[in-house]
């Protein structure tokens, strides 16, 4: 049942929506013909009611948090309250002009002033900027800021990042389009960052440490208190990766663990669903210290009126505009409604439904850790390597269960990991269920390994030639040329 | 208060039970101990929370403050375009398999959003005539940095040009992108006429540079010319890259006809809504041969273990999950559902509407610009090159105190340019007129600057 | 202009050459000859059509004339009440599988559809404190009409009696309704109490009477009191019928408890937009031995041919495409979407939140009765009758002129009832306040009628 | 793959959304306590999320035109475009009390009439009420007028209502429900009425003819006009059941053809989805003469205000309230949008799909009928008797070769009909392929009919036991007790 595209439904000369607009030809002629395209582009010609049933069969060709559980670690796949889709449907949000002149726009203006200060309350940290367009963004912003900050300073021997082997891929990457090296900190036998191995990175040319709280193995570090004090120390700064952000919120502040920059992802912790792949925002709190090198433009407020303003430090800007003001007005729609207390109460059931789910999954899979995890857990699938299996098997048997799979083969310091996030939004019931498939596909994959390995049998493909499309890609519909 | 917890009290119970807990206040011995920040923000500020009711209303009450398009007819665009969106993408886009779905590691469970991701890389790759394109940026701008970086690895060099046509923001973010690797940024100004000219460039070619970067259109709205721009810089090994607005591609010169290896753009000119800013869509395209440079996720078509047609994501080596610091980018998150939007968008229209749709802007915009030019005192910056639908309005007064002067009368009128560009800018202003735009909007519009100028 | 027809010209053409036809318009040739009408409106009144966003600015315009519930804060009932919507509702009712199927004759081909609708006559069963409940008619009282026309076949007699108590526009559908059969209606009237009498009840019951119908509550918002109503009638073989406002009945006792055979009610109140009067919600529930009288679709639970449950339109030989002119009704088209979307609701808000806002209700329309009757020279009508959410007020000035002063302040104000009952009714209002108003907006109300009553 | 009902869910003490009120505890001491029930209704009790997920599956498990070819006979089910899905969200009608001082609602008021000089001219008659809240509903408006009618005229003779034997049911069970009663007119050998039935059927009885324009076979009768000559003469009046007016609105006028009183039913020809059954609106279109009957309230203009009064004649209020405006303002969309010729162009391929298709399945199975259908047609599947197949065997292999199933068993003057209609939005492809897959079906049938009987297999349960569900009816959820 897989559907045609819509390059193979298209018919020439099929009317769709009609568009106002005006017939090309009596336009066209008036600008030079070298300027003008030689032919129309190649897109596809459908009604609306093809275009109407693509798009929805296209739905039911995917899975969301909408239709199933979708325990993929590290991407925190909660509910979003339905609420929040409709702020950004708002006319006065929706339809505002970016380059509105500042007496227009002075209700957005007041809501990103609020949005501001909600996260700098919720992070402790003493300002935000809400430029940032993701997580990723919000790295280098941060790694920018960093910069700017020891150029500030005149120290220009700060060129290393520190960064644990355990963090996300992100981190490095970041840190190498901010013009950093990056130096691996290793992890502990416990999957903590090594006191020691972070002891010896640690020099004058350490510009800053990156940590992901609680870590991807969803620990929060034994010596956490020791390692700041020793990046302190040794006069780094000190970064926060908050991708794991909806284990402590409004519990626990990273401002208040001495952190100088942090970014959380409000996509995966403040009422964005992913939407497949983005959008999502990512902003950053820093310290009084670093707060004029945050990315312009900045919101200012001035005897009651707000505006935009450019600050002579500023890293400039990071993107187009203010930020992703649609995304950004949602979590601040979260904030507003759950409150101080409703998300402090998000993070405690995240935790609790990870511990629970971690205990009915106890000698199922050998878990990395020990004792109570964060609101994550990774699980290590290593033992049916000899039966040739992966993680990944046992990922397309969970997707045959009817979920989507937990995240595989990260962290890469774990072999044949599975990442299990429930959130705070699945039922008791749903995590029973799945700790009872799970246990029983394990039983499968010891008992008989070859059927793990025709997985997933009940979507509407099996598994893709993965490696014969990264050989020769085929990017674009053939049919479209 | 609302937090979507599921969770009965006796489940509660039950559950700690099994973990061997007494209290859910337990779960957070495994934190660290804390010193409170002295001077940050209290916790106190997030409220007690409210219903979904009183939420909407409050943000009803704070959208109330903004002049919306529907009560300010938008005359402006300088990257942010008010174009007709089809009733039918809402209703398909927001569905929730698309909305709730993450980045589709799982292909088996995810072939819808895969074949729309890959119909979006074949929709904008036809309609820049480019080979290729990825899964989409963060927005145009950040769209472009990207594409410099990738010139900047493939050739190994550490200049490059950009075109003074390029909105001033873009190039901003571009220096923002560049600040840590000692990259030097030219500048080609565009000549008088407000195109740029061939001698200009090739003084600025040589094979220290990286790449060039144009833009059709310009900032200012004109339309360059890139005959022979390819060829130059391929001579010196740099690479050709064109910042272009989706929209005027439906009728102007493709990035793949001048020549360009990679070229960006600015999606929401596809059917977006202006969105205060964002969230926005960056498009990136290019020729074949830089397919394992580009940044980004990549849907491809391959077949499944029964042989089946089906879709993926491939070439993840090139991505920070796999590579880390080595990796094209550290993009992760992007912007999947506004692509698919666009998609939508596309596939409503057809060829035909998107083409209706920039032969209506571009007429309004020249029907605007006809209309204004003839006021007395006021003359068009650019009054010999062509243009596509903005244009420099030039008079005596100040551009500013004219926008105010009209947004106090429902029409937010053409950017004042001396705030971006300086003082020698300040009767000058950015127009815009979209194939929204009515003959009677136009006619307003031209009346008030009219009295405007008699009042000023 | 728009049409939504896919066919190309060619594929015209050669449907066309299939059928042996020549041109599109050799189809009308089968079309009977006419003589135009003279007189009738000409068909270019319809013009020559608009693209979307004309149409949707068109629409806006007149919008704009009206004064929606976010410009007249409602303390209005009288049948349509402003109550909380979650918002998941018009999400999943949206859906184009609901919004775009036919009623489920093809069982296997619309469970989810079906198991919605046995889900809905579940929910308004257990609401009503009724065994069953069918899946819904136009609206409270047409669904009230049918009911009397089941209690008139069921009996055999031809007088009924209504209660004062309902909404006198109910009634009069009531009276439309059986225009055509010769049955007497006769009423029921409210004590000054506010309530009605068993004596005055007793007096008009006897075995010419097919049901008597009460309303929980009362159209003036008073509870009524059925305490030995159902023995009464059903001592003369007559049926008992209620109309309940489904809000109400999260906290007030149930038709069922109160023995009613029948009862219907309007599901607008189950968080259906006020939606300028329509479409609505028809409710009816009855007891199990009335099953095969009652009118319109009842899903029923049963297995498919593996044993499996499943779900399928049920005792279709009661409907009219079976029984034609000896059906139990006419109805075929219902309002199901629109019970899907009282099925959410529910779902969401849970018995809890449902007496959560039914308690609020109740709470908001007592302050308001308090603060307003407070005011010298305002009453309570019926000051010793409980009320749910709704109350007549009574004073010396015109109740119109008050609305209208309220109204040009932001209120919709209290319900004239002299236009509906009389002149003598001239200083009274039927006034409401739902869960959704605030302290704010009840203070708001009563200082401007506090103004209205200094002013005139 | 079945859901689960919401009770079997349900989990007593789960939170679902935090409605606006107050805790009825407080609250309800206040009411005597034998005003108030015993105990809270038995509702189900979910989380936002499981009511998502729950409602997301079962439209998973629903076809609509949204999804397949819908050829569902005499129902037109059309592409209804997604823009009229818009006007009823726009709060300025959504949110609007119906009750409303007419100063706060002079834009609904002048959109109404609006609409109904619109459908006036569409139906060319001189007077539309838009009361009816479905088709059925305005059968009974008309009946109820015709009453009226003869009242003023004081003409108590005429108590019966003639109608075609190949009528929808709605029409004689409205006849009914306005206490006439019914003659059934047999319909000749072609389908369509006996002239020489109609005429003994006319007398001075006769208070109304009720005919379907085009009749249930999706033919034009061809002695209409003398029809209506003999109605005429012997003092009756004449009724159109519009239902089949997708076949051609814009082309030919109800009004002009001489009939007095016309429905049409807004969901099926003016952009109303059917929403599994509702709603829809039946406004009805009448001559002067019985304009002053209509339902109340009306709409009324003076001095360019409009205001709702109730004229005397009136027959009364048919239902709360002035009509299902939020339905009827999509059908003005639709008007508005495609303009007249719009209108006469989903006419003009509504016809030509219905032909086309007619051809393409010449001599699967024989049609009732001859020459040029109008908008469907009616095939009948008699022959698989022999077989022991029904029509409704037929429509369930149907189901399973992706599409909804034809109208089966109607109209009943056909024996196993299957009424086919293909609206004029679904493409030529579309069409080639149903045709080819219904040839395949009907060639099965014949060959092995026993496959026939077993189908559907691909849906999501096989045949319901329909006789069981009607024995000893379930129409509650048992665990809702």
């Amino acid at each position: 049942p897989m559907e045609p595209t819509l390059w193979e439904k298209s018919r020439r000369g099929t009317k769709g929506v009609c568009s106002p607009g005006t017939d090309p030809q009596a336009v066209a002629i008036k600008i030079p013909a070298q300027l003008l395209r030689s032919e129309p582009p190649s897109l596809p010609e459908l009604s609306e009611l093809e275009v109407v049933r693509h798009f929805t069969r296209l739905s039911h060709l995917s899975r969301g948090v909408d239709t199933h559980f979708y325990p993929l670690g590290s991407c925190t796949m909660k509910y979003n309250p339905k609420v929040m889709d409709r702020i950004p449907e708002i006319p006065g949000f929706r339809d505002l002009h970016p380059r509105m002149d500042s007496e227009g726009m002075q209700g957005l203006l007041e809501a990103l002033s609020i949005c501001e200060e909600s996260l700098a309350s919720l992070m402790g940290m003493d300002a935000v900027t809400l430029a940032p367009a993701a997580g990723a963004h919000g790295e280098l912003a941060g790694i920018l800021i960093a910069r700017r900050y020891f150029e500030s300073k005149k120290d220009r021997t700060r060129t290393e990042i520190l960064i644990p082997d355990s963090a996300h891929g992100t981190n490095p990457a970041s840190a190498a389009m901010g013009g950093f090296s990056v130096r691996v900190v290793a992890s502990g036998p416990d999957g903590g960052v090594d006191l020691d191995s972070l002891r010896d990175a640690l020099s004058e040319r350490t510009a800053m440490v990156m940590m992901t709280v609680p870590n991807t193995l969803g620990l929060f570090e034994k010596n956490l208190k020791e390692m700041i004090a020793l990046v302190r120390s040794a006069g780094a700064l000190l970064y926060m990766d908050g991708a794991n952000f909806n284990a402590f919120m409004g519990v626990l502040r990273p401002g208040d663990l001495g952190f100088d920059i942090v970014h959380i992802n409000t996509h995966k912790t403040l009422a964005t669903p992913h939407g497949g792949g983005g959008p999502g925002s990512g902003p950053v709190g820093v310290t009084r210290e670093l707060a004029p090198f945050l990315p312009s433009p900045r919101v200012i407020k001035e005897e009651g009126r707000y505006r935009l303003a450019n600050p002579e430090g500023s890293i400039g800007p990071l993107r187009s505009f203010i930020g992703s003001t649609l995304v950004l007005l949602r979590a601040l729609g979260y904030m507003k409604m759950l409150g101080k207390s409703g998300l402090r109460d998000v993070s405690l059931y995240a935790l609790l439904n990870a511990n629970y789910l971690r205990v009915l999954l106890d000698g199922v899979l050998p878990r990395k850790g020990e004792g109570l995890c964060a609101h994550e857990f990774v699980l290590s699938a290593k033992e049916f390597s000899n039966h040739g299996l992966h993680a990944s098997d046992v990922a397309k048997e969970i997707l045959d269960a009817g979920y989507y799979a937990p995240t595989v083969s990260f962290p890469l310091i774990v072999p044949e990991a599975l990442m299990v996030e429930p959130t705070e939004t699945e039922s008791k019931e749903t995590l029973d269920r799945f700790a009872r498939d799970f246990r029983t596909i394990c039983e499968k994959a010891r008992r008989s390994p070859e059927a793990l390995k025709g997985a997933p049998r009940r979507t509407p493909v099996s598994r893709p030639d993965e490696v014969g499309a990264a050989r020769d890609p085929i990017l674009t519909d053939p049919r479209s040329l | 208060m609302a937090s979507f917890i599921p969770h009965t009290p006796e489940e509660t119970g039950e559950m700690l039970t099994r973990i061997g807990l007494k209290s859910i206040e337990d779960l957070l011995l495994q934190f660290p101990a804390t010193n409170p920040r002295p001077g940050a923000p209290d916790l106190s500020l997030l409220g007690e929370g409210m219903d979904e009711r009183a939420l909407l209303r409050w943000f009803a009450g704070l959208a109330e403050k903004n002049k919306d398009a529907s009560r300010a007819v938008v005359f402006r665009g300088a990257g942010s375009y008010d174009h007709f969106i089809p009733s039918a993408t809402g209703a398909l886009v927001s569905r929730g398999e698309f909305l709730t779905s993450y980045t589709p590691y799982q292909p088996e469970a995810s072939q819808g959003l895969l074949q729309a991701i890959f119909e979006f890389q074949t929709a904008i790759s036809r309609l820049y005539g480019m080979d290729l394109s990825n899964a989409s940026l963060y927005d145009g701008a950040t769209a472009l940095a990207e594409a410099v970086l990738v010139a900047i690895r493939e050739t190994g060099r550490s200049r490059i040009l950009l075109s003074e046509g390029l909105d001033p923001m873009i190039r901003e973010v571009v220096h923002t992108y560049l600040e840590g690797l000692s990259i030097k940024i030219d500048l080609l100004p565009l000549g008088q006429g407000g195109q740029s000219t061939p001698e200009s460039l090739k003084e600025r070619v040589d094979e220290s540079l990286a790449c060039f970067v144009g833009a059709i259109p310009t900032f200012f709205g004109t339309i360059d010319d890139f005959n022979g721009v390819a060829d130059l810089l391929h001579g010196v090994g740099a690479l050709f890259l064109l910042h272009a607005n989706p929209h005027a591609l439906a009728l102007l010169r493709t990035p793949g006809e001048w020549g360009a290896d990679i070229a960006t753009g600015e999606g929401q000119s596809l059917g977006l809504p202006l969105s205060s800013g964002g969230p926005y869509l960056g498009l990136m395209t290019a020729r074949k041969k830089y397919v394992r440079r580009i940044p980004g996720r990549l849907a491809g078509l391959t077949k499944d273990s029964e042989g089946r047609p089906c879709f993926v994501l491939t070439l993840q080596a090139r991505e920070q999950h796999i590579r880390r610091e080595k990796a094209n980018s550290n993009i992760c998150s992007n912007e999947t559902l506004l692509g698919i939007a666009a998609l939508v968008n596309m596939a409503l229209l057809g060829p035909g509407g998107l083409a209706r749709a920039a032969a209506g802007s571009w007429k309004n915009a020249h029907e605007l610009e006809k209309r204004l030019t003839a006021l007395p005192g006021v003359r068009n910056l650019f009054p010999d090159a062509p243009f596509f639908h903005e244009f420099v309005l030039e008079m005596t007064p100040s551009a500013k105190r004219m926008s105010q002067f009209l947004l106090e009368r429902g029409i937010l009128g053409g950017l004042p340019l001396e705030p971006i560009l300086g003082s020698s800018w300040s009767g000058r202003s950015l127009w815009c007129a979209t194939e929204v735009r009515t003959e009677e909007e136009i006619s307003q519009a031209v009346d008030l600057v009219r009295e405007f100028l008699r009042q000023h």
